[in-house]
């Protein structure tokens, strides 16, 4: 959307405008890097407790990085701004694919 | 279309000069699709790590619990994740048509990837006097190849970045160069990315069995 | 080939094309390396064939035959079909788009040689000690026991190709997002773009699982890794696993632009809109989406269990629903249509019944319980061949005659054409026909002879009689291509005169820039809508301006050769060669400093200016 | 145009007629011939498949035919244009619909069939002593060119002829010492890979009947590319009745160390305990690890209907086999493993080898 935003007739306005924007957007960005220190601190903090069971602990710090990973994709890398469409579709595919190899590997390759 | 080679003024300079030019836009998606390849690569691996992880030839050989200490693994993760920040850092500086501030919080990034790098060398270097070679065991030859390529995608991030930073030094930044640091930042955070997998699963999950 | 390279004297004429950016040019480069290949796979096809047309034959050695045998099977896949492919989409799809070039030219160039130096580097085992000798599959416990260097040379040729062919599907997928001419939404886009585009896509997918899977087997073999050591807690299922995540969607990666080929031809020849259009790009990628799900029914037998072997089943079954409704799709775009049997057309006429033989061969295979009977056994080699020569060579010996006035500014003579299509369709079914019942009588395929008494004899006799037909049909379309080009007759913008897609509109050759003006689409088949309203071009979309184009670079060249050489400097090195490093890092520094040169040199391309134009209408380079 | 392309039909169906006529292959190998349970679900699969398919076929083939008769471009027709049809929903519908339901109809007994294909339930049931209950189970092991079987319940291991009773289904581990090969006998039924790194499992029922109609021998083929001999890695199945099978174990229980008739053969002998008995055994209880037992199993050699596999059961055979295995089999194991033999070590060893036998 911004990018199609024509410039105003006051220059200086319109680029404190975007100023204003693009340190909101830090702002974001800065909390989503918390949450993801956060995130972190959690999954070593459950592996170094040891009194959970591994049924536990696998799955829920698999969860973690999930989170975390969607942090990353649509903060840091913007995902989640407009024009991001065809590269979700692109990268969500991979993912898919990678998924289905890992889940064979664990699954049918020993025998 | 803005020209390339135009020179530029905080108050011209467009607000998302990675997709300002035809070339950029390009850049930009060929980027994510190379992404979307990437991720299947390091799926492979992963997949690969996961079929073959804790399997050596005798019990004289270290497994996965045996080996990955918490400490170090803590370290690199607070060190690349924190790197991924200062990148995000740089690409709002280059928003504001800051190149100075760019230059520093790239250099930053480097700086942390650099100390990642190390960390891991240091790691390899004492997993092989532990007895987990590359060599030694399929366990051994998974587990380097997963975390190596990562490394070594960290490695070419960081030339990548460096290079960038050298080449355009002189000239500032303007709309031929500016896609270029766009995609790089993109690059490091993929790299980061595949960090949170490479320490929940191999090393989180190794540590407990 | 153009006539303005002709001026230009033989020596520039080379100079031009090591350094094109140009995606005709690259489209050319493309058909001839891919058909050089085609050639070369074609006779080790032959050699096979002799081989096996009696019992106990001693044409060749057991090893020999083995090396021939995987030497045909890749380079048909990686360095004759895929490339060839290749060729048809740099030809066609900027110009089916209405683009002046596409999104990475330098790219392009790269890719091609990247493939090219590849394949060479892979026919260099011919001479050096022997040829890999494991099958195009080049299973891992087999390659782990092979003593000689062929299956390095298939792994590191492969690679550098495979790299190729990536940034190939890549610049595809960009173009096709990103350069369309206005008003070409993607819902208008020809079928054979939209089946590059899902085609470009696989090829990102799958590719690099190839990549690791050929990592993996270059660590084990070169670098002492045990990936496929079982004694060291190696598995050899991880290679089958990981060669057909890539090998299956490759399947798709070829029939899916042979389709697009096929799609095309029928609308132009039938006089008419293809039938259910939308519906023919919705199967193109539920198939793409579902040649990702289906890779274990190659490994039906490894003993993955009947779950895994149950769901796999099922799962290949449903690709039968998208491929029946293109079927019938190609049907009824000639059903009350008015159709000419040129060249081009026959094959795709021819396509219809043979495909279809190998489709429902192919739902025979996805049987899993009976597949167990037909697994590598001579059945599986008839399917596949009638799949991919019934499919894929047809479509490209079709494309060939259908885009050389595009390509070449010359129309193939249609007699010879049409000879050429006879001989090699009878040749074809005479070949693979029979083999369905060799596999089903019990003949493993592979073999490198068999013992008489097996009831083998005589079809094994009819298949290979029915392999020369095919030769001597590809012999007649040699002499067709040389005959054209000493006739050099040139044609205009639409030789075959019911063109429908934007190609069409512009010169045969297209200028370099291809479009003076970007032109203004607006519906399904542009070119055929302005036809039908009277005009013989496009509206332009925008008023005559500058062009923005590319400049020529010869580091794609250095870069592809700097790989060459460094390939094979880590293939020796595992000798104890004393120049194999240094060979390996002369390679690598080449590739290194021609990448270095590439991006710290600006390079912003040069402009065609409007004045140039309104001075020389015919638009030569200013 | 139209008269050629009704010619070359009538040729297609000709040859289609003619291979009919010149039946399914030999009974001992062909899968048209199925000779046991296995075999015959397979078949049947394949017959269920080839009537679905041959439905397909003939949809399209008319209308395909109609379609290229009747849309032609003639000279009357020559500029005419055809009306622009974008498509038929109800048309799209039916051939999306249609084969959907042939594919369920299909799909049903595949994965019946595929589950039933893969019960070996009774394998695991072990007595006391770790024999299996009430199964017969081999353990057939796939070398670079050559097969060994193996009888864990019964401590009998044969090397390239399998022994199985009839009408009753036998159940197989099998693996690899090397690299990856397939089990297959295509008249009983389908293959099995053969892997280096772990067992797979499966049954066969050799059905009597089947077994009569082939003198009691089906041909076995290995189905996976394992380098030059892989076309020569042929083993053979002999049939027998239960009582006879009974009676076959025994016989090889029984076999103690074979004594050599005759000088010539008493010369074999030492050569081939100077030679030989480094890779071969030549007692059905080889109790050696299997890592050991790196060539076939000699016990019964003389009862073998093949040589190496492949060629024809006599001396003059076994002499070319003994003295230059490669020519032979290329890429085998055998070659270079001893010294080469002159003339009357040839006929010493050929003596020996042929007296190997269970009538003893």
């Amino acid at each position: 959307m911004e990018n199609l935003r024509p410039n105003s007739a006051n220059p200086k306005a319109d680029l404190n405008y975007r100023r204003k924007k693009n340190a909101e957007e830090m702002r974001y960005q800065v909390v989503s890097f918390a949450l993801m220190i956060f995130l972190t601190l959690i999954a070593f903090a459950v592996v170094h407790f040891e009194g959970f069971s591994h049924w536990f602990v696998a799955p829920f710090i698999m969860l973690l990085a999930v989170v975390q990973v969607i942090f990353q994709l649509y903060y840091f890398m913007h995902m989640s701004h407009k024009g991001h469409e065809t590269p979700q579709l692109f990268l969500f595919s991979g993912l898919s694919v990678a998924l289905i190899t890992v889940l064979t590997f664990v699954t049918i390759t020993w025998i | 279309m803005a020209s390339v080679q135009e020179k530029f003024t905080e108050m011209t300079w467009p607000s998302s000069p990675e997709k300002a030019t035809l070339e950029a836009k390009n850049k930009f998606l060929g980027f994510w699709f190379f992404l979307g390849g990437e991720t299947v690569l390091f799926g492979s691996l992963f997949a690969t790590y996961l079929a073959l992880k804790d399997k050596v030839p005798d019990s004289s050989h270290p497994l996965a619990k045996d080996l990955y200490s918490m400490d170090l693994t803590f370290a690199a993760t607070m060190l690349l994740l924190t790197s991924s920040l200062t990148s995000v850092y740089a690409m709002y500086h280059m928003k504001n048509f800051n190149f100075q501030r760019m230059q520093a919080w790239l250099l930053i990034t480097v700086l942390l990837g650099a100390a990642f790098l190390g960390l891991e060398i240091y790691e390899f270097n004492h997993y092989v006097h532990e007895g987990h070679k590359f060599t030694s065991s399929a366990f051994g030859s998974a587990f380097y190849s997963l975390v190596g390529f990562h490394g070594g995608h960290v490695a070419f991030g960081l030339l990548w970045i460096l290079s960038l930073m050298v080449r355009n030094a002189k000239r500032g930044l303007d709309l031929y160069n500016a896609p270029k640091f766009y995609v790089a930042s993109l690059y490091w955070h993929f790299i980061d990315v595949v960090w949170v997998f490479i320490f929940t699963v191999v090393y989180l999950m190794g540590m407990v069995g | 080939m153009s006539t303005y390279a002709h001026k230009k004297g033989f020596g520039a004429t080379i100079w031009d094309y090591l350094t094109t950016v140009d995606h005709k040019k690259i489209g050319i480069l493309y058909l001839m390396a891919g058909g050089f290949f085609f050639l070369v796979g074609g006779l080790e096809a032959l050699f096979i064939r002799v081989q096996l047309a009696v019992p106990n034959n001693d044409f060749v050695s057991a090893g020999l035959y083995n090396e021939i045998l995987t030497m045909h099977g890749t380079t048909m896949i990686f360095l004759a079909a895929m490339p060839l492919i290749f060729a048809f989409m740099n030809a066609a799809v900027p110009l089916q788009i209405g683009a002046r070039d596409v999104a990475f030219p330098f790219l392009n160039s790269l890719g091609f040689w990247l493939f090219f130096f590849g394949g060479v580097f892979l026919n260099c085992s011919w001479f050096l000690g022997g040829a890999p000798d494991a099958g195009w599959t080049s299973y891992a416990s087999l390659t782990m026991e092979a003593h000689t260097h062929g299956v390095d040379f298939y792994i590191l040729g492969l690679q550098i190709s495979g790299i190729g062919t990536l940034i190939g599907g890549i610049n595809f997928l960009v173009t096709i997002v990103n350069m369309r001419a206005p008003g070409m939404t993607y819902m208008r886009m020809p079928l054979f773009t939209w089946s590059s585009f899902v085609t470009s896509a696989l090829i990102l997918f799958a590719f690099p699982a190839l990549t690791v899977g050929l990592f993996l087997l270059m660590f084990d073999r070169l670098f002492g890794a045990n990936f496929f050591d079982v004694a060291a807690g190696g598995n050899t299922i991880i290679w089958e696993h990981l060669f057909w995540i890539f090998g299956h969607p490759e399947v798709y990666i070829l029939i899916l632009p042979a389709f697009g080929i096929f799609s095309e031809i029928f609308a132009t020849f039938s006089r008419k809109r293809l039938f259910g259009y939308s519906s023919m790009v919705f199967a193109t990628v539920l198939i793409g989406f579902l040649g990702f799900m289906v890779w274990a029914h190659h490994m039906f037998t490894v003993g993955m269990g009947p779950i895994a072997n149950a769901i796999f089943a099922v799962a290949t079954m449903a690709i039968a629903v998208p491929t029946g409704i293109k079927i019938f799709n190609w049907l009824f775009t000639m059903w009350g249509g008015n159709i000419k049997f040129t060249t081009p057309m026959l094959y795709a006429v021819a396509f219809i019944p043979s495909f279809v033989a190998g489709g429902v061969t192919g739902i025979m295979n996805a049987v899993a319980a009976a597949d167990y009977q037909y697994h590598d056994s001579y059945f599986v080699v008839a399917h596949f061949h009638y799949v991919i020569v019934g499919g894929v060579v047809l479509a490209l010996l079709a494309g060939t005659h259908y885009y050389w006035p595009k390509m070449f500014g010359t129309l193939l003579n249609e007699t010879l054409g049409k000879i050429t299509f006879w001989l090699f369709l009878i040749g074809f079914h005479l070949t693979f026909f029979i083999q369905h019942f060799l596999g089903l009588m019990g003949m493993p395929r592979r073999v490198f002879t068999y013992l008489p008494n097996q009831g083998w004899e005589t079809g094994n006799l009819i298949s290979s009689i029915g392999a020369f037909f095919m030769g001597i049909a590809v012999i007649i379309l040699l002499i067709n291509v040389v005959m054209t080009q000493v006739k050099n007759v040139r044609v205009g913008n639409d030789p075959w005169g019911d063109g429908r897609s934007l190609e069409w509109a512009i010169p045969s050759p297209p200028p370099f820039y291809n479009f003076k003006q970007l032109p203004l689409v607006r519906g399904l088949d542009p070119f055929w809508i302005e036809k039908m309203e009277g005009k013989t071009e496009m509206t332009p979309a925008e008023p005559l301006g500058d062009i923005h184009m590319p400049n020529p670079s010869f580091l794609p060249v250095t870069i592809s050769f700097g790989l060459f050489v460094a390939a094979f400097g880590a293939l020796y090195h595992v000798d104890g060669k004393d120049w194999a490093l240094p060979v390996l890092f002369v390679g690598m520094g080449i590739t290194l400093i021609s990448m270095l040169l590439r991006s710290v040199k600006d390079d912003h391309g040069f402009h065609i200016h409007k004045e140039d134009f309104e001075n020389e209408d015919k638009g030569g380079r200013a | 145009m139209r008269k050629r392309l009704h010619k070359w039909r009538l040729i297609s169906i000709f040859a289609i007629l003619a291979l009919a006529l010149s039946g399914c292959g030999e009974p001992f190998l062909s899968t048209l011939t199925p000779a046991g349970e296995v075999a015959k679900k397979q078949y049947d699969l394949m017959i269920l498949s080839t009537v679905i398919m041959v439905l397909v076929i003939i949809v399209v083939t008319v209308i395909f035919i109609y379609v290229i008769a009747r849309f032609r471009r003639t000279k009357k027709n020559e500029n005419s244009i055809p009306r622009q049809v974008e498509g038929n929903h109800k048309l799209e519908i039916i051939w999306t619909v249609i084969p959907i339901l042939l594919l369920l109809v299909l799909a049903v007994p595949t994965v019946s069939y595929t589950f039933q294909l893969a019960d070996v339930s009774p394998m695991k049931q072990k007595d006391k002593d770790g024999k299996t209950k009430d199964a017969l189970v081999v353990n057939v092991r796939a070398n670079l060119y050559w097969w060994e079987f193996e009888y864990p319940d019964l401590g009998i291991i044969t090397s390239q002829d399998l022994f199985v009773p009839t009408d009753k289904k036998v159940y197989f581990n099998v693996k690899s010492s090397d690299v990856k090969h397939s089990f297959w006998i295509p008249a009983v039924g389908g293959k099995t890979d053969t892997n280096p790194e772990g067992e797979n499992q499966f049954w066969l029922e050799f059905d009597s009947k089947g077994s009569e109609k082939v003198q009691n021998q089906f041909y076995g083929k290995c189905a996976e590319l394992c380098g030059p001999s892989h076309a020569y890695m042929d083993f053979k199945v002999q049939t027998l009745s239960q009582d006879d099978f009974n009676q076959w174990t025994q016989d090889m229980k029984n076999l103690k160390k074979p004594a050599a008739v005759g000088d010539l053969a008493k010369e074999g002998e030492e050569i081939y305990n100077k030679s030989c008995i480094g890779c071969h055994a030549n007692t059905a209880n080889d109790a050696r690890p299997e890592k050991a037992r790196t060539a076939p199993n000699l016990a019964n050699f003389g009862d073998r209907t093949r040589i190496a596999g492949i060629l024809e059961h006599n001396e003059e055979n076994l002499r070319k086999w003994l003295q230059d295995p490669e020519k032979v089999k290329p890429g085998n194991l055998m070659t270079g493993k001893y010294q080469k033999l002159d003339d009357h070590e040839l006929d010493a060893l050929t003596a020996y080898l042929m007296g190997l036998k269970l009538e003893q």
